[in-house]
C-alpha cells in the first residue's frame, strides 16, 4: 500500500474519540493534490504524453521516467498527469447534469400531487432498475463510442439516484412544523418552497454528490477500459490501463500507476464525502457530545 | 401485507414496460442506418434490405414499437451478429456463470461488510471505527478492472497460488446441468473439479465484491448506530444480557432491515459490474458477452443484455420485499388492518 | 424496615469526556434507600437526576463515575463486568419513559419478557409460563396469545406494562423508573403508578422514581430528593418537602406549578438565576 | 354576549377510514380563553389544524369574525390568517433553523405588506421581542442558540407581528420545564389582558388549563364530551369521562393525594 494510505492508518490509530482530523486532513490534502494535478498537470509533465518512441518501449521506472514507459515508449507519469485533466472534468459534468435533473424531478415529485409523484417516481424506478454501467454501455453503443457519449449516457443513468434522494429530503421538510408555521403566517407558496422548504431539504445533498464523484469517475474509466469511453490514444486512465493490460506481467508499472492515480483520486473524494457525512450525521454528533 | 406485494408487482410491470421503451428508443437513436446495425457491418446491401423489411424499419414509429413488443413477448430478442444465434439463447447460456460469480461476490460482500459495519458502530467514535470506515472507503475507491489486474499480477502471476483466468483448469470437465461450473461440479460429485472451480472464483469474486462492501458496511454501521443508541438496547443491557447478545440479537436484527434493501439492489448492480470483471478474468458470462456485443456494434445483443439484467434486477427487488416481510414484522401488519391491535386503552 | 439500607450512595460524581476536557454533570450525590421504600429524584431537565439513577446500573460506558454506590453492602463501582451483569435485571430493574422505543420492534413481546430469565438459565417452558402470568398480573388480557404479538400491536399503556414486566420478572430488589409515565395519558399514568405501588408492596421491592412532575411525587413516593444543576438541594419526607420546604429553589418550584383550585388571579412564581423565587416578571 | 369571534360548527374529519372528528362545535368569544382538553387521539390537535386550514375537514363550517374560513380563496385566506395565528408544541421544530430571529419575526410583516421597509421591520421585530420578554440583541441569532422557553417566546412574538385577534396554541408548554412553563403561561395571561387577545388553548395537562382558561371543552373520541366554565368543569363535572380525568390528575400535595379514590 502506498505511503499515504499507511500514513493515514497510523494517524488514525493515534487519534481517539470522534475527532479524526488527521484522516480528514489527509483526505483534503490528497483531494487538493489531485485537483491541482488536473489543472497544472500538463504544464508540469516532464515529457509529451503522446510522443511515441518505440526504442524506449516498456522501460521500468527510472530517474528519467518516474513511472516508466508504456508499450509505445510514452512516459507514463506525463500521461497520468494529463489523465486527471480528462477524467475529472468529465466526472464533474456528469455529477452536475445528473444533480440538476435529479433534484428538479425529485422536488416536483415531492411537492406535486399524488399523480405527478406516482408518474415521476415510476420513471425514476426505471432509471434505478438498471445498473448505471449497463445502461451507459447500451447508450454508448447506440450513440457510438467516445468520452462525450459516455458522459451523456452516464448523466442519463445517474440522475434517478438524486431524484429519489431529493424527493425523500423534500418530503421530510414539507411536513415540518416550521413549514406549517409559515403556512399559517400566510407565506405564499413560492416563498414557502424557495425560502423554507428547499434550503433546509437540499443542504445535505452536497454530501452525496461529493461521495458520488469517486463512483462516477470509476464508471467513466470503466467504460473507457471496455472501449466505449475515451478512445485510444487518449491519456484517460481507464483507456491507458486497457491498452497496457496484456503487458501486465512484464511491464506492471504501465498498468499499476494509472490505476493508482484513479484509486487515490476516488479515495480522496470518498474521504471528504465521508467526513462531510460524519459532520452532518446527528447520531454521530450526539455520540460525540 | 398483500397490498404491499401487489404494489411491488404493479411497479415491476411498469418498470419492465419502461425498460422495453428505453431499449426500443436505443434502436432509433442509432447514428446511421439501424438496419445496417442489425444486419452487421459487413452485410451486403440485400441482407440489409431484408433485415430492414423483417424489422419493419420503414413503418411509422408506433407500429415499429408494437412489432418490437410483439417480438419481445415471444422471446425474440433478434439475432446476434457475431454469434449468428438468437440473442435469447446466447444470454440464457451466458447468464448462469455470471449469476455464480455474483452470488460468490455477494457471499464475500456480506461476510466482510456486515461484521465490519457492526464493529465500526460498536466502537463508534474510537480509532477502530475510523479505521473500519477507512477500509470500506478504500474498497469503494477501488477501480474494479484495475483491482482484478493487480490481484492477477500478485496471486496468479507471481505467487502462482490461484489460477489466472477462466472457469476451470485446462482438461477438467463438468456436466452442464445449471451452467454454474462450481454447482455442476458439486452435482456431478466431482470434488476435485469443485475445488478447482472455486479456486477460479476467488479472485474475480473479490474483485467484484470490493466496491460494494463500502455501501453495505456504511448502511449497517449507521442503522446499527441508531439501534445501539435506542432505549431498547439500553434496556436489554439493563436486564443483564451480555454485550454480544445485545449487539447481535437486538442490534443486528434491526440493523439488517435497511441493509437487506441495499443488498437486494446490489444483486443487479453486481450483475452490471460483471462487464468489467469477466473480460479481465477471461470468464464467459453476460458481462463478457455484452462487452463483445458493444465492440462488435451488435446492437440487439446489447439490448438483450440490458433487458435481461433489468429483469433480474426487478426479480431481485421482489425477493428483497419478501425478505423484508420476514425480517420486519411491522410490514406484515401495515399492509392491511393490523389484526389484533388494541384499539382502545384497557379501561383505566 | 431493617436498619441497613438496600442502597447507599455516597458522594457520587459523574463526568463525561469532551474535546474540551471532562465535563462534570453530577457533583456529589448522597442517597439512602431502605428495602421496600419508594424515593423520588425530582428536578428539571439538566438537573442530573436521570444520570444519577442510571449510574447505579453503570449502563453508560462513556460516563466516568466516582464515589460509592453500595447495593446490599457491595460497592457496584468496584464490581467486575460479569458480576455487574448479574446485578442488572437480577437485583436492579429499569424502566424508561418512551414505551415505544423501549421494546425491540422485531422481537415478540413474550421473548422480550422471558429474556431476563433465559439468560439466567431458566428453562424456556418455565420462563414462558412466568412471563405470561406476570403479563396477566399487570393487566395484559389474553396474555397467552398476546405474548406472540409485536410491540407495534400494543398501545402506549400496554407497552409500558410489558416494559415493567421485563424489569421485574427476575425479582430485583430495586426498580429504577426513569420518567415511567411522562409519555402516557393521565388516566393510564394513574393506573401504571398504582401498578408499580402494588408490585413494590407485594414483593418488598424498593423503587427509585425519576420525574419532573411534582404532582406524581406527592402521591407515590415516601421520601424525595430535589436536584438542581447536578446537586441535591433538599432531601426529606414528602410531607416535609411539600408543606415545609427549606430550600428556596424547592419553594419556587412548588409555587411555579399550576394547581387545580389554585389562585388564578396572580402570575405563577418565576425562578431566578440563583433558584430563588423572583417577583412575577 | 357580543358576537363570537370564532364559530366552529359540526367539524367532521376521517384519516384513512378512521373517524378523527365526528361533529365538533364550539365558539370562542372576543377576549376569551377556551381550553380544549382530551387524551391523545381525542382529536384536539386536528381541530386546531382545521381551524387554521392546515388540514381540510371533510365537512363542517368555521367562521372567524363572521367570515367563512373554509370557503375563502387564496387572497381572502391570507387576510383571515392575519387575524388568527398559531403557536406549536415542539420549540425545536417550529422555527426555520436557517433564518435569524429578525428574519423570522420580520417575515409576517413582509408577507402581509405591513412594513415594506427593511430597517423599520427590524425595529418592529425588536419591539415585539420586548413584548415577549426578550431583547433586541437576540435579533441576529439563529434558533439553535436559544432554549426551549426562549424559542416559544420567539414563536409568540412572530404570531403577534400581524396583530391577530385569535391565538391558537397547540400544547405550547407541554415540552417545557416547570419554571419555563410558568414564564410562558404568565406571558400568555399578560398578552390576553393587555391586547384583549382570544386564545384557543389545546393541552392535555388539566392543571395548566385550569390556570389559564375561562371555559373548557373536553374532547373524547373526536366529539365534545362536555363544555362549560372553569368552575362547572372542575367543580361539578357532568360527564363521567370528565370526572375520571379529574380523578386521575396527580395532586402536588401528599395529604390530599393519599385520601384520593384510587382509580379503578
Amino acid at each position: 500500500m502506498s505511503a499515504t494510505t499507511t500514513g493515514i492508518a497510523t494517524g488514525v490509530a493515534a487519534r481517539i474519540r470522534h475527532r479524526v482530523p488527521f484522516v480528514e486532513g489527509a483526505a483534503l490534502a490528497v483531494a487538493v493534490v489531485v485537483v491541482a494535478m488536473a489543472a497544472v498537470g500538463p504544464l508540469v509533465a516532464p515529457h509529451d504524453p503522446y510522443a511515441v518512441n518505440l526504442t524506449d518501449a516498456l522501460l521500468p521506472p527510472s530517474a528519467e521516467h518516474w513511472f516508466g514507459t508504456d508499450a509505445n515508449g510514452r512516459d507514463v507519469l506525463s500521461r497520468v498527469l494529463h489523465g486527471a485533466r480528462v477524467t475529472l472534468p468529465a466526472t464533474l459534468v456528469v455529477i452536475a447534469a445528473s444533480t440538476v435533473i435529479g433534484v428538479l424531478i425529485g422536488t416536483v415529485a415531492a411537492l406535486g400531487g399524488k399523480v405527478v409523484d406516482e408518474v415521476l417516481m415510476r420513471i425514476t424506478d426505471i432509471g434505478l432498475s438498471l445498473p448505471a454501467i449497463i445502461l451507459a454501455l447500451g447508450l454508448s453503443a447506440a450513440l457510438g463510442p467516445g468520452l462525450s457519449s459516455a458522459v451523456i449516457a452516464l448523466s442519463v443513468t445517474w440522475w434517478p439516484g438524486y431524484a429519489r434522494l431529493a424527493r425523500t429530503l423534500v418530503r421530510e421538510v414539507k411536513d415540518a412544523e416550521y413549514v406549517d408555521a409559515a403556512r399559517v403566517l400566510g407565506v405564499p407558496q413560492g416563498r414557502l418552497i424557495f425560502r423554507h422548504i428547499l434550503p433546509n431539504a437540499l443542504n445535505t445533498l452536497y454530501v452525496q454528490t461529493t461521495v458520488d464523484v469517486g463512483a462516477v469517475m470509476l464508471v467513466i474509466s470503466g467504460l473507457s477500459f471496455i472501449g466505449v469511453g475515451a478512445q485510444v490514444p487518449s491519456a484517460e486512465w481507464g483507456a491507458m490501463i486497457a491498452g497496457e493490460a496484456n503487458n501486465l506481467t512484464n511491464a506492471w508499472w504501465a498498468v499499476a500507476f494509472p490505476g493508482l492515480a484513479l484509486l487515490l483520486t476516488a479515495l480522496a473524494f470518498n474521504l471528504v464525502g465521508d467526513w462531510l457525512r460524519v459532520r452532518n450525521d446527528p447520531t454521530i454528533r450526539r455520540e460525540a457530545r | 401485507m398483500a397490498r404491499l406485494l401487489l404494489r411491488r408487482l404493479v411497479t415491476s410491470v411498469v418498470v419492465l414496460l419502461g425498460l422495453a421503451v428505453v431499449t426500443f428508443l436505443m434502436t432509433q437513436v442509432l447514428p446511421g442506418d439501424p438496419a445496417r446495425a442489425a444486419a452487421g457491418r459487413n452485410a451486403t446491401a440485400e441482407q440489409v434490405a431484408a433485415v430492414a423489411a423483417r424489422l419493419g424499419l420503414d413503418r411509422p414509429l408506433w407500429d415499429q414499437f408494437l412489432a418490437y413488443m410483439g417480438r419481445l413477448l415471444q422471446g425474440d430478442l433478434g439475432t446476434s451478429v457475431f454469434t449468428q444465434r438468437p440473442v435469447l439463447e446466447d444470454v440464457a447460456a451466458m447468464l448462469p456463470s455470471s449469476v455464480e460469480l455474483v452470488l460468490a461476490a455477494m457471499v464475500i460482500n456480506i461476510a466482510v461488510a456486515v461484521p465490519l459495519g457492526t464493529y465500526a458502530a460498536w466502537r463508534n467514535g474510537r480509532a477502530a471505527d475510523a479505521a473500519a470506515r477507512l477500509i470500506t472507503l478504500l474498497g469503494a475507491a477501488m477501480p474494479v478492472f484495475w483491482l482484478g489486474l493487480m490481484l492477477q499480477l500478485l496471486f496468479a502471476a507471481q505467487l502462482r497460488v490461484l489460477p489466472l483466468t477462466g472457469q476451470l483448469s485446462f482438461g477438467k470437465q463438468v456436466p452442464a446441468i445449471t451452467g454454474m461450473t462450481s454447482v455442476d461440479a458439486l452435482l456431478g460429485g466431482d470434488l476435485a473439479a469443485f475445488g478447482d472451480a472455486v479456486a477460479h472464483l476467488v479472485l474475480p469474486a473479490i474483485t467484484l465484491a470490493a466496491s460494494f462492501v463500502a455501501v453495505v458496511a456504511r448502511t449497517v454501521r449507521s442503522s446499527m448506530l441508531t439501534a445501539l443508541s435506542s432505549d431498547y438496547i439500553q434496556l436489554a443491557r439493563a436486564t443483564g444480557a451480555s454485550e454480544l447478545r445485545v449487539v447481535v440479537l437486538h442490534g443486528l436484527r434491526n440493523a439488517l432491515v435497511p441493509a437487506s434493501t441495499i443488498l437486494g439492489m446490489q444483486l443487479g448492480w453486481m450483475l452490471g459490474s460483471t462487464v468489467l470483471v469477466e473480460s479481465v478474468f477471461g470468464r464467459t458470462g453476460i458481462g463478457a458477452y455484452a462487452v463483445t456485443a458493444v465492440l462488435q456494434n451488435d446492437l440487439y445483443a446489447v439490448i438483450g443484455t440490458v433487458l435481461v439484467i433489468g429483469v433480474v434486477f426487478v426479480l431481485a427487488n421482489i425477493a428483497v420485499d419478501l425478505v423484508q416481510l420476514w425480517l420486519n414484522p411491522r410490514l406484515r401488519h401495515t399492509g392491511g388492518r393490523a389484526r389484533r391491535t388494541a384499539r382502545t386503552e384497557v379501561p383505566a | 424496615m431493617s436498619t441497613d439500607p438496600l442502597l447507599r450512595v455516597r458522594d457520587l460524581r459523574v463526568s463525561y469526556p469532551t474535546p474540551a476536557g471532562p465535563a462534570q454533570v453530577v457533583h456529589g450525590v448522597d442517597l439512602d434507600l431502605a428495602p421496600g421504600e419508594r424515593v423520588a429524584l425530582v428536578g428539571e431537565s439538566g438537573s442530573g437526576k436521570s444520570v444519577t439513577a442510571r449510574a447505579v446500573l453503570r449502563l453508560d460506558p462513556d460516563a466516568r463515575l466516582s464515589g460509592r454506590i453500595e447495593l446490599e453492602g457491595v460497592d457496584l463501582l468496584k464490581l467486575p463486568p460479569r458480576r455487574m451483569r448479574e446485578i442488572r435485571g437480577g437485583r436492579v430493574g429499569l424502566v424508561f419513559q418512551d414505551p415505544l422505543a423501549s421494546l425491540n420492534p422485531v422481537m415478540t413481546i413474550g421473548r422480550q419478557v422471558m429474556q431476563p430469565l433465559l439468560i439466567r438459565g431458566v428453562p424456556r417452558k418455565v420462563a414462558r409460563r412466568r412471563a405470561v402470568d406476570l403479563l396477566e398480573r399487570l393487566g395484559v388480557r389474553d396474555a397467552e396469545h398476546r405474548a406472540d404479538d409485536y410491540p407495534h400491536q400494543f398501545s402506549g399503556g400496554m407497552r409500558q406494562r410489558v416494559v415493567i414486566a421485563i424489569a421485574v420478572i427476575a425479582e430485583p430488589a430495586l426498580l429504577i423508573a426513569d420518567e415511567p409515565t411522562t409519555a402516557l395519558d393521565v388516566r393510564v399514568q394513574a393506573r401504571v403508578l398504582e401498578l408499580l405501588r402494588e408490585l413494590a408492596d407485594e414483593r418488598g421491592m424498593s423503587i427509585l422514581l425519576i420525574t419532573h412532575d411534582l404532582g406524581i411525587v406527592a402521591g407515590f413516593a415516601q421520601r424525595a430528593v430535589v436536584m438542581r444543576h447536578g446537586r441535591p438541594v433538599e432531601t426529606g419526607t414528602v410531607e416535609q418537602i411539600y408543606t415545609a420546604p427549606r430550600d428556596p429553589y424547592t419553594k419556587a418550584l412548588l409555587a411555579a406549578v399550576p394547581r387545580i383550585g389554585g389562585d388564578v388571579t396572580r402570575p405563577l412564581a418565576v425562578i431566578g438565576a440563583a433558584g430563588e423565587e423572583k417577583e412575577g416578571s | 354576549m357580543s358576537e363570537p369571534l370564532l364559530q366552529v360548527r359540526d367539524l367532521v374529519k376521517t384519516f384513512g377510514g378512521r373517524p378523527v372528528l365526528a361533529g365538533v362545535s364550539f365558539d370562542v368569544a372576543p377576549g376569551e380563553v377556551l381550553g380544549l382538553v382530551g387524551e391523545s387521539g381525542s382529536g384536539k390537535s386536528t381541530t386546531a389544524r382545521c381551524v387554521t386550514r392546515l388540514t381540510r375537514p371533510d365537512s363542517g363550517q368555521i367562521l372567524l369574525g363572521g367570515r367563512d374560513v373554509l370557503a375563502a380563496g387564496r387572497r381572502e385566506l391570507r387576510a383571515l390568517r392575519a387575524d388568527m395565528q398559531m403557536v406549536f408544541q415542539d420549540p425545536y421544530a417550529s422555527l426555520n433553523p436557517r433564518m435569524t430571529v429578525a428574519e423570522l419575526i420580520g417575515e409576517p410583516l413582509l408577507v402581509h405588506g405591513l412594513e415594506p421597509d427593511r430597517r423599520r421591520r427590524r425595529e418592529r421585530a425588536a419591539e415585539l421581542l420586548e413584548t415577549v420578554g426578550m431583547t433586541a440583541e437576540h435579533l441576529d441569532r439563529h434558533p439553535r442558540s436559544f432554549s426551549g422557553g426562549q424559542r416559544q417566546r420567539i414563536s409568540i412574538a412572530r404570531a403577534l407581528a400581524v396583530e391577530p385577534r385569535l391565538l391558537i396554541c397547540d400544547e405550547p408548554v407541554s415540552s417545557l420545564d416547570v419554571s419555563v412553563q410558568a414564564q410562558v403561561l404568565n406571558l400568555l395571561r399578560d398578552l390576553r389582558e393587555r391586547l384583549g387577545l382570544s386564545i384557543l388553548f389545546i393541552a392535555h395537562d388539566l392543571a395548566v388549563v385550569y390556570y389559564l382558561c375561562d371555559r373548557v371543552a373536553v374532547m373524547l373520541g373526536g366529539e365534545l364530551a362536555e363544555i362549560g366554565t372553569r368552575e362547572q368543569i372542575y367543580g361539578d363535572p357532568a360527564h363521567p369521562y370528565t370526572r375520571s380525568l379529574l380523578d386521575a390528575v396527580p395532586v402536588p400535595d401528599p395529604a390530599l393525594a393519599r385520601q384520593r379514590p384510587s382509580s379503578t
